[in-house]
């Protein structure tokens, strides 16, 4: 039998709700970057099923596209945070608060 | 059981067979070939001509202490070695061995995986290869495995683009990313090692930097850091590597024959007419043959290049390989447009 | 074209040597800066005389003006424009002539100065303001050189500049003579905005043309007159150093010689009382104020001439006595007497002038000496200078026939003739200063030309008589101190002689005094009542000089310490010159230090920067507090950004 | 079929992701993280895009996520270390947010699409021709735009990883006004 | 009407004279690696050309009788119920004050020679823009025009002051900013609430000045703008209560941002007054003179005394600028026509004498980097020249007759008298007094009296070109002293217009409800800006 699709949707939000929680406990820069990749890679699921579920590819392309973008987003956040860490000595997010005050 | 499923399930034994064979074969290929390149004799105790030296080794790694290093992160030491084998034990699925046939009655491509996109999958699980160096660098907790990891994973992942744009550039003529189709159309032009030279041999020097065999085997090289990442392995566990990385020579040579040496199919012959069991047979045997050329080719290069510097290697790979690739890209693209090719 | 026309050359040359020799010149070339410096002044009275000879000649008494350009049109229109009448043309005279022999004694008095070149410069620049001053035909171009000459007298005092007090002395002057312009400036804000001209003529005009406006009360009490002549007069008082406003003058002394006798002694000084007898129809109609004026300047008279009796610095001594001779001038003028002011200006230009210019020919044997108490028996190594000292010494005390006996005679006779006890009050006021002038004057010459030498060896053997440059300049002017008198032999007199009235003055300058009915016109006492006159200030001047010559002659300096010794108190008061500039101190100038000091720290720092910075730290405090929300934790915000999102999602999705 | 598949990756996901959020050790929440990358390419597989989950385990866990090792490695991160600012507000706040959106859009998700169906997967809807003659004709702007932005990518990410001579390692934290 | 903005550029236009620094400030953006000395040159040829230009175009609009001229009005944002105008215009009074601003151009650039250390081309740049903006306001026409060109010239001079500034110079550019940024933005309320009302009443916003001078509002409305604006300008002046960002801003301001801020951006204020808020506001302002008059007065009398104690040569002449601004808004808020041309004089003859004042005293600091009083005296046998120009300049800035000052004091004085304010000029008459007292204890402390300090002994006397910037300067000191009617007359009737005007509106009573107010005579407002001749009546529905 077939899933419906709506099950590949709660799935997703699923993944995204716990892509949240990480990006927001999570102290480790790398692991939030990581829980976003999650939440990113939760709404190519929402935006494949939607394509899915129209039966329009535009959805497809979208995620095609979000794969590129995060592809350039990682490449530049890790870059980020081999120079954070060069000068910081630490990826704790709490302890990068140059923005304080 | 359906026949689809007896059929698939077919090919992938063929497959297996051939691949599991490959590792011990190797074992006796690498020493036999260069003994006698270097004029001299090589294993000869084990069976005639030391044929059966691959079992020998074989049954000694399965016997061999396993232990693992102090502090060692034990779940990912474990895991490594494994993941290692998954490339080698998926890419091939998508690698034809012979025409549609007709066998029992039952018509089926000889594909175990006939999807368009084909490639990509190919390219896709390879891709995962790297993480067993990584993980097995990393978690060997060893500071020569750490560096090979590292050195590899690099080496892997910007090589890859040189690869995949070759394959990229063999495809462009067939406009599928389908492999069969990719033969099929070098049956109906010519091999595509004649069409496009370059990406053929940008292809060529990847494919040994992906599968880090010299003179690109910075990751393990004994010199500078004793055996790199796998330095704290041993026995099944080395043994398992070490199969993974002939089967992945394996596959990668299967690809290259198919993309640019017409895979299966032989130039100016045509065994259509044959049955179908007989063209199986036939298209198996002459894709063996060309991965066996290349296999050769893989052992000779090896024992006759000195092994490349990092930055040498990070050079050849970004500077020359990738922009000939490119290139090549171009060419081809302009050419299949031009309606040339 | 006739001379008269070349009017507004007199004032340019100057001006023109000033910025010549100030500007361009530089200090070697000496003999050049000598040529301009004193040719230009000296072309200037060529030119004044022969404009004189032709207005006398010609168009007397009618006044001759010259326009030169409109200074501002409009409904404020003001001419740069001249005007001779009787009254400029005796300034005119007085101050081209005495100006001209000062700067060529300055000639040798500056010699050896560094400054030579700054001096001449300065000193035409006097000229030309005060020429301007004096031919000014408004008001306005009146105020320009009232003013530049106050500059000319700031730059001069303050000659010296590297010295520390004469800057000083410098600034005090100016600062003081700005108060009186303060009130001089009201004055004309006044008379122009009531009668919309600066004219001299035509304010005359206007006034006469309706004497109830001018009566009718304005501010302070005073009618439009009584406030405009109050004015003025305070302006008077600021730059003829009348009470209250005297006390920069003594200090002024700090400049050159030359410059005391030109500017504060002969000129300058006098045009205090130029503009009173200016606007004479105003204190005419302002009898109040005419009053005021004589009393103040009765008062100064006699205040100054006995600070004068007490002072050891030979040209302190001179310049009491100039504050007192101006209390002289302006005692005439309150009690209408406008001629005799005018006279007694120009006598007391040439012999105060003289007495100036010998004092400075003393100091500059003395080798810079000023104190009287260093000098003594000079009249062996100075006899040209002693002689002229002298004579204007007997004229300045009024000795028949000398000029100063005519004009203060005058004077005196004017106030005793005025009616009201007060003007007998002023009258003897006056008599007591003729007395004490002479006296003190003759202390000076006693002090400084009998006995013998006080001072040290080396200035003894330094003594020597000023070259000719300086003694001609003396002789002349002690001449002029002879013969200026005898243009206003009194009415009286000649009619005692059966001649019929030769006062030249008088008739000269009717003209200017205009007819106020209701103010005290010519006075009419009988020819005995002169005589009588004469004789009681002859008499007390002799007197003053009799005391004078028994006190100093010959016991010199004793006679100061006995009489210190006899009245400490008089003494010590007159020496401290009754501790005026120490009242003014506390009283006026180190109150408003404070205010300022008051104002700068608490004003504008405490109250208002400090408000302001009570503000911005009110403003930096909030944002303190709101900083708290802004961590610097990335995964704060991200949590604020969740927030908004869940309830952006209910508010608009559910 | 489809739907034991469906429940198997899915929960993979779903646990796998549980342990990226969880695992204190960055690599295991990477590999964890690859797990339900690839679960998730199975799922769209079944969605009907294999070219998708080609991509996705092509691009995320053959090249993004090897980076992320690799910088892991490179930098050598340890697992964090639970002392230091812990902030349970922080914490549960966040918990309680995250479920209340997971809640209100599976909610939202729950009342749109209850019972519809999805059309039949038919070839064209999967065949990869299709896919990029659509990818190269209407979608070649953002296509070359994507492009653009990965050579920017590159090129940015290579100037700033590359070392900075005049900040190697200083250990004692700059503060905001020393540095420009 | 009609005409491109670029047409408009290049012809012989006012707003070539306004945007033509704008222009030359382009080049700069690559000038970056230039050397200074090529910069300053630069600047130099630019600030030369400029007033070059600003001559060329008054020789050719010269008219004896008052010069009224405007360039076609370009539509700047039209819409169907609004209309924003770019349009500009140099009349009578606004003419002294530009052609100051050209003159103290390239005074400025060879003023800050030396005492401007770094970054020419910021500084050139920053000082260009600054001069657009201040033209600008000068000539704008447009209520919203104006209140742009007077924010524009904000920044520059910020930067000026942050930038090139002394030590609390951060301090000082911000204290300048938010004083001078509070009193502007609630004018632009009142801008947008005229226009607003103009809208309102003829179905189109319009902030054109003369559109807006047709308004005739309820005294109480009146009473809120004018006050709104007085605020602004009060603060530019700047008068008594909001003055306390001038004595820092010019201290710490390097010497060309002192000359430009004293010599021009302080008269926007007073401008303001004159062009702005009291022709647009009559009833208002004549209800709320009394008090700004007594904020005058207190200003001169303050500035003066504060000045006097001041230890600190810069913050003297600062102080001493508050005092004469006093003197200016007396004459202004006297509402008399010899007192309006006082002011107007004296605007200029301030910006030349304290110009140069500071002048002077940054050719002290670029010798000794010191400005205190105690670090200097008895310095003019060192340095004649430098004495002789301080002594000038200070002369002037008493007022002596014959020179500058005294022209602009005696005018304002005489009208505001004649308009009966007895008391009040009596005490600004007193401010005169202590002015010369300020300003001789300047001389007093600085140049006489024995050398003090030996460092002072070797100090170099001006060189040519500081004897350059301060030339023109004291030439024109003089020649107003000696012959304002020069200055005065092209003046008179606009100013005569405008007054006329002022009184007219004042006669009749502000009505209960905002109206438009009837049309005025053209021969009479035509000679100001005052009335619109090319179309008389813009869209009217009443």
């Amino acid at each position: 039998m077939t899933v419906p699709v709506s099950w590949y949707l709660l799935l997703a939000a699923a993944l995204f709700a716990i892509g949240v929680i990480g990006a927001l406990t999570r102290r480790s820069g790398i692991a939030i970057f990581l829980s976003i990749e999650l939440m990113l890679n939760a709404a190519n699921l929402t935006l494949a099923a939607y394509s899915r579920l129209l039966g329009d590819r535009a959805g497809q392309m979208v995620v095609f596209f979000a794969l590129a973008v995060a592809a350039a987003e990682a490449a530049v956040g890790l870059a980020l945070f081999i120079n954070i860490f060069r000068l910081r000595r630490t990826i704790d997010v709490n302890r990068l608060n140059l923005m304080r005050w | 059981m359906s026949p689809e499923t007896v059929a698939t399930l077919a090919k992938i034994g063929v497959w297996l067979t051939a691949l599991l064979s490959v590792a011990p074969a190797m074992l006796w290929f690498e020493r036999r070939i260069p003994a006698f390149m270097q004029d001299r004799l090589g294993p000869n105790r084990v069976g005639p001509l030391g044929l059966l030296q691959g079992i020998a080794d074989a049954v000694k790694f399965i016997f061999k202490e396993e232990f693992t290093p102090a502090n060692a992160d034990r779940p990912l030491f474990l895991l490594a070695p494994v993941l290692a084998l998954i490339p080698a034990l998926t890419t091939y699925l998508v690698i034809p061995f012979g025409p549609e046939v007709v066998i029992g009655g039952h018509s089926t491509k000889l594909v175990v995986i006939d999807s368009d996109s084909g490639v990509l999958l190919f390219l896709a699980l390879a891709s995962l290869g790297v993480y067993s160096l990584v993980l097995a660098g990393y978690s060997s907790n060893n500071k020569y495995s750490l560096m090979g990891s590292i050195r590899a994973s690099a080496q892997m992942v910007s090589y890859e683009l040189a690869l995949t744009t070759a394959v990229v550039c063999a495809l462009i003529p067939a406009g599928t990313l389908n492999l069969a189709e990719v033969v099929d159309y070098q049956r109906a032009h010519l091999w595509q090692a004649i069409s496009q030279p370059i990406g053929m041999l940008v292809f060529l020097v990847a494919a040994f930097a992906e599968t880090n065999r010299l003179p690109f085997d910075l990751p393990e090289a004994e010199s500078e850091l004793v055996a790199g990442y796998l330095t704290e392995y041993g026995g099944l566990r080395w043994a398992m590597f070490f199969m993974g990385e002939y089967m992945s020579m394996t596959t990668l040579s299967a690809l290259f024959v198919t993309l640019y040496f017409g895979g299966w199919s032989l130039p100016f012959v045509d065994f259509s007419g044959l049955s179908g069991l007989v063209q199986a047979l036939i298209g198996f045997t002459v894709l063996a043959a060309k991965i066996a050329a290349m296999l050769f080719l893989f052992v000779w290069v090896r024992w006759t290049f000195p092994r490349f510097r990092y930055d040498q290697l990070m050079r050849l790979g970004w500077k020359a390989l990738l922009p000939l690739a490119v290139l090549q890209l171009v060419a081809t693209a302009a050419l299949t447009v031009g309606g040339v090719l | 074209m006739r001379p008269l026309d070349l009017l507004w050359l007199i004032p340019a040359l100057p001006f023109a040597g000033a910025a010549v020799n100030g500007l361009l010149l530089r200090n070697r070339h000496k003999p050049l800066v000598t040529a301009i410096g004193v040719g230009a002044p000296g072309l200037s009275l060529v030119l004044a005389l022969a404009a004189l000879w032709d207005y006398v000649a010609n168009l007397r008494p009618q006044p001759f003006e010259q326009f030169l350009y409109a200074w501002t049109t409009g409904s404020l229109a003001i001419d740069v424009a001249f005007r001779v009448d009787p009254l400029s043309a005796v300034m005119l005279f007085v101050v081209t002539f005495v100006g001209f022999w000062i700067h060529v004694y300055s000639v040798g008095y500056m010699g050896h100065d560094p400054g030579y070149r700054r001096f001449f410069a300065y000193m035409n620049l006097f000229m030309g303001a005060m020429l301007l001053l004096v031919l000014g035909n408004n008001l306005l171009v009146m105020f320009v050189g009232w003013e530049g000459v106050g500059l000319c007298s700031y730059l001069l005092i303050g000659y010296y500049f590297e010295e520390a007090f004469p800057p000083f002395a410098g600034k005090k002057a100016f600062v003081v003579n700005r108060i009186g312009d303060f009130a001089f400036l009201l004055g004309i804000f006044t008379l122009f905005s009531e009668y919309g001209t600066l004219h001299f003529g035509q304010l005359t005009e206007r006034i006469l043309a309706d004497p109830g406006a001018a009566q009718r009360p304005f501010l302070l009490g005073l009618s439009l007159a009584g406030f405009t002549a109050l004015c003025f007069f305070i302006g008077a008082t600021g730059k003829s150093a009348q009470i209250p406003l005297f006390v920069w003058l003594p200090d002024a002394m700090a400049g050159p010689t030359p410059v005391s006798a030109l500017i504060h002694a002969a000129t300058m000084v006098t045009a205090g009382v130029y503009m009173v007898v200016r606007t004479n129809v105003l204190y005419q109609m302002a009898p109040e104020i005419s009053t005021l004026v004589a009393v103040i300047g009765a008062a100064t008279a006699i205040v100054a001439a006995t600070i004068g009796l007490a002072q050891n610095d030979i040209k302190k001594v001179l310049a009491y006595s100039t504050v007192s001779q101006l209390g002289y001038m302006f005692l005439a003028a309150g009690v209408g007497a406008y001629v005799a002011a005018i006279f007694h200006l120009a006598t007391h230009a040439f012999f105060k002038a003289c007495l100036f210019l010998g004092s400075g020919s003393v100091i500059h044997a003395m080798g810079g000496e000023q104190d009287m108490r260093k000098m003594g028996g000079l009249k062996k190594q100075l006899p040209a200078t002693y002689r002229t000292f002298w004579i204007s010494t007997l004229a300045i005390a009024g000795i028949p026939p000398l000029a100063g006996f005519f004009s203060k005679d005058e004077i005196l006779a004017g106030t005793f003739a005025h009616p009201g006890a007060l003007y007998r009050v002023l009258w003897v006021v006056g008599l007591l200063t003729a007395g004490l002038t002479a006296c003190y004057m003759f202390r000076a010459v006693y002090l400084t030309f009998e006995g013998k030498f006080r001072g040290s060896h080396e200035q003894a053997h330094h003594l020597h008589e000023s070259p000719r440059v300086m003694t001609v300049p003396l002789v002349v002017l002690a001449t002029g101190a002879v013969v200026a008198g005898w243009i206003g032999i009194p009415k009286g007199v000649w009619e005692t002689f059966g001649a019929h009235d030769r006062n030249l003055l008088h008739h000269f300058l009717s003209p200017v005094v205009a007819e106020v009915h209701g103010a005290g016109a010519e006075h009419g006492m009988s020819h005995l009542v002169e005589w009588l006159l004469m004789a009681a200030s002859v008499a007390i001047a002799l007197a003053g000089i009799g005391i004078a010559r028994s006190q100093w002659k010959r016991r010199g300096l004793e006679a100061d310490a006995a009489f210190a010794a006899r009245t400490p108190v008089v003494q010590r008061l007159l020496e401290n010159k009754y501790w005026v500039d120490e009242i003014y101190d506390r009283l006026v100038v180190r109150p408003l230090a404070a205010l300022a000091r008051g104002c700068w720290k608490i004003v504008d720092t405490l109250i208002i920067d400090g408000g302001l910075h009570v503000g911005a730290f009110v403003t930096e405090l909030t944002g303190d507090l709101g900083r708290f929300t802004t961590t610097g934790n990335v995964r704060q915000y991200a949590l604020y950004f969740l927030g908004g999102v869940v309830l952006l999602f209910w508010w608009m999705v559910l | 079929m489809e739907l034991a598949v469906f429940v198997l990756f899915g929960l993979a996901a779903l646990v796998s992701a549980a342990l990226v959020v969880a695992h204190r050790n960055p690599v295991y929440a990477t590999m964890s993280l690859v797990v339900t990358l690839v679960s998730t390419a199975v799922l769209f597989v079944l969605l009907g895009s294999p070219f998708l989950a080609a991509l996705q385990i092509l691009l995320y866990t053959g090249a993004i996520l090897v980076l992320f090792l690799f910088v892991i490695m490179l930098l050598n991160i340890g697992r964090e270390r639970s002392s230091g600012a812990r902030s349970p507000a922080q914490t549960w706040s966040a918990v309680i947010l995250a479920l209340l959106l997971a809640g209100s859009l599976g909610r939202l998700v729950w009342d749109a699409h209850k019972d519809s169906e999805a059309p039949p997967l038919d070839a064209t809807f999967v065949s990869l021709r299709g896919l990029s003659e659509q990818l190269f004709s209407s979608y070649l702007l953002p296509f070359e735009l994507i492009g653009l932005l990965l050579l920017v990518a590159v090129v940015a990410a290579s100037w700033l990883a590359r070392r900075h001579e005049e900040d190697e390692p200083e250990v004692a934290a700059p503060s905001p006004e020393d540095r420009p | 009407m009609g005409g491109s903005f670029l047409s408009l550029l290049l012809g012989d236009t006012v707003t070539r004279l306004v945007f033509f620094p704008t222009l030359a400030a382009v080049p700069l953006l690559f000038m970056g690696k230039a050397k200074p000395i090529a910069v300053k040159l630069y600047a130099l040829a630019v600030s030369l050309v400029e007033i070059g230009l600003m001559l060329a175009w008054t020789a050719a609009h010269w008219d004896a009788a008052g010069l009224v001229v405007k360039d076609p009005v370009l539509p700047w944002l039209e819409m169907p119920s609004l209309s924003i105008v770019y349009e500009v215009g140099i009349d009578g009074i606004s003419l002294p004050l530009v052609l100051l601003t050209g003159l103290l151009l390239p005074v400025v650039v060879l003023g800050s020679w030396k005492g401007v250390d770094r970054h020419w081309t910021g500084f050139t740049t920053a000082l260009l823009l600054l001069t657009t903006g201040i033209l600008g306001a000068l000539v704008a026409l447009d209520l919203l025009v104006f209140y742009v060109f007077w924010e524009v010239m904000l920044i520059p001079m910020y930067l000026i002051i942050g930038i090139w500034g002394g030590e609390r110079r951060i301090y000082a550019a911000v204290k300048f900013f938010l004083f001078t940024m509070a009193g502007s933005l609630l004018m632009l309320i009142g801008i947008l609430w005229l226009g607003w009302t103009y809208g309102r009443l003829t179905g189109l916003w319009s902030f054109r000045y003369q559109d807006l001078l047709r308004l005739d509002l309820p005294v109480e409305q009146q009473l809120w703008l004018f006050g709104a604006f007085a605020l602004a300008f009060a603060i530019k002046v700047p008068m008594f209560p909001f003055h306390t960002w001038l004595p820092d801003a010019h201290v710490e301001a390097p010497t060309g941002g002192s000359v430009i801020l004293a010599g021009i951006l302080l008269k926007l204020g007073t401008y303001g007054f004159l062009r702005f808020a009291l022709p647009l506001f009559p009833h208002a302002a004549d209800r709320l003179a009394p008090w700004l008059l007594g904020l005058a007065v207190i200003g001169i009398v303050y500035g003066a005394l504060v000045a006097w104690v001041q230890p600190d040569m810069k913050k003297l002449v600062a102080y001493s600028s508050i005092a004469h601004l006093g003197f200016v808004m007396l004459g202004i808020l006297a509402c008399d026509l010899i007192a309006w041309q006082g002011a107007l004089i004296q605007m200029v003859n301030h910006g030349l004498s304290t110009g140069a004042l500071f002048l002077l005293v940054g050719m002290l600091y670029d010798r000794r980097h010191t400005k205190k009083f105690e670090d200097f005296g008895g310095i003019a046998k060192v340095v004649p020249w430098f004495a002789f120009f301080l002594v000038f300049s200070t002369l002037a800035s008493v007022g002596l007759p014959a020179l500058n000052g005294f022209v602009g004091e005696f005018l304002i004085l005489v009208g505001a008298w004649r308009a009966g304010l007895h008391l009040l000029v009596a005490i600004s008459t007193f401010g005169v007094v202590l002015a010369a007292i300020y300003l001789l204890h300047l001389l007093q402390k600085t140049i006489w009296g024995p050398l003090t300090r030996e460092e002072n002994r070797g100090l170099r006397d001006l060189d040519v070109r500081e004897v350059l910037a301060l030339l023109p300067l004291c030439v024109f000191m003089l020649w107003i002293g000696v012959a304002p009617k020069t200055f005065l007359e092209p003046s008179r009737p606009a100013l005569e217009a405008v007054l006329a005007d002022y009184r007219a509106r004042l006669a009749q009573p502000a009505p209960a409800a905002p109206g438009l107010g009837a049309s005025r005579n053209p021969a009479e407002a035509g000679r100001s800006f005052l009335v619109d001749l090319d179309a008389p009546d813009r869209g009217v529905q009443p």
